[in-house]
């Protein structure tokens, strides 16, 4: 389950998508909005998405896990729109029959999310708003993946 | 040719629209129709951003050369980064 | 939040109980019951505690924790009797400003369960029954905490 | 002087019971009590177990010399370990 939304996230659902009897452990992550960002007084994230192609990046990264870490299931939901104080915008489960792999491919998925899915945070505060991004990364190496 | 642009968060907001479609010469690159839009809006030029570049949805460097109708992407940094104020 | 129970346990209880303004990320562990170990078909697992050292032990680990990282919540529970399979025996969810944090301290918090917290289990299997724990741990050194 | 032993897991179901009171002499160890469970109930010798030891609801060294009405308890490995069929 791989799936950007402007509805609210339900981990339930997604812990529900991963259980499976093959599996004795599950990690979720949840990316909520805090209320501070570099001395900053946070009012709200603004999430941004080219939906088509971040799901694809998604389904992507899942397969890739898979690959590397023996999992049973990954779901990874991601909002867009605004996202208050304390909701969550971005929500992982991972089953795997030990905790190692669920561990690790559940932080994977976040690292990568946040490197390679297209989905933008404009970061509303008091005072202004801004949109997050990184101006000193590495350019991309021509033909590669980034 | 003509190939479709759709240009999200700052790119969208500073050009103030999500979808262009643009005549461009046969041959032309990514990096080609990126410097042909920073013309058009000079407001597109925000100092030191690292873009990414993909063409129907996948990555590709700025030398990939472009079909007729392809969806070109000029990816600002994904939400993972520190502020960029510019 | 730290209990031992012989309730079913409800992740989305543990997670708004660690919900913080302050905390950008939010991890869970959950332990669940899988349908096989060691080549044995399991059946379900049962859970017995000393709850009192438990539950003093759970508070314990809490507080190394937020010595150890930055975490802003922490919440654990434990329940006992029996188990059966997909059922989550064990709940961790931990709050941080950063997603650092949270995924380290979630992961010591299972660990130190399964190393120090009174709890045992039992595999009830096709063909008989046995209780998990090792044979080959460092005996405790005289007058150290393990 | 008295003192209560709980005991769980597979220690409770080779005895048979969860909780006994003992008299013991004074100055008595946790190890001594252990051994002179051992000897009261020779079922409680699974070979290989490691064992610790918790008084008063903190784990404690087998040196630690009892009170009288401590609360003493033979800690088997517990939840994250391989199978012990001994």
């Amino acid at each position: 389950m791989f799936r950007v939304t402007d509805r609210p996230l339900d981990l339930q659902e997604l812990v529900d998508f991963v259980t499976d009897p093959e599996a004795g452990a599950v990690t979720t992550f949840i990316g909520t909005t805090r209320n501070n960002n570099e001395g900053r007084k946070v009012i709200a994230l603004e999430y941004e998405a080219y939906p088509e192609m971040a799901e694809k990046e998604l389904i992507r990264l899942g397969e890739e896990a898979k690959r590397r870490w023996p999992i049973c299931r990954m779901a990874i939901a991601h909002r867009i729109g605004p996202v208050q104080i304390t909701q969550p915008s971005v929500m992982i489960a991972v089953s795997a029959a030990h905790r190692e792999a669920a561990f690790a491919a559940c932080r994977f998925a976040i690292e990568e999310i946040k490197r390679i899915v297209p989905i933008w945070k404009k970061e509303v505060f008091e005072g202004g708003e801004v949109w997050i991004g990184t101006q000193s990364g590495e350019p991309l190496a021509p033909g590669k993946r980034p | 040719m003509k190939v479709k642009v759709k240009l999200f968060a700052i790119l969208r907001e500073r050009v103030g629209a999500g979808d262009l479609t643009l005549d461009i010469e046969d041959g032309s690159t990514v990096a080609d129709l990126w410097r042909r839009l920073q013309q058009t809006y000079p407001k597109l030029n925000v100092p030191g951003i690292r873009l990414l570049y993909a063409v129907n949805q996948n990555y590709v460097s700025p030398n990939e050369v472009l079909k007729d109708m392809d969806e070109v992407v000029f990816v600002p940094p994904v939400s993972g980064g520190e502020a960029c104020f510019a």
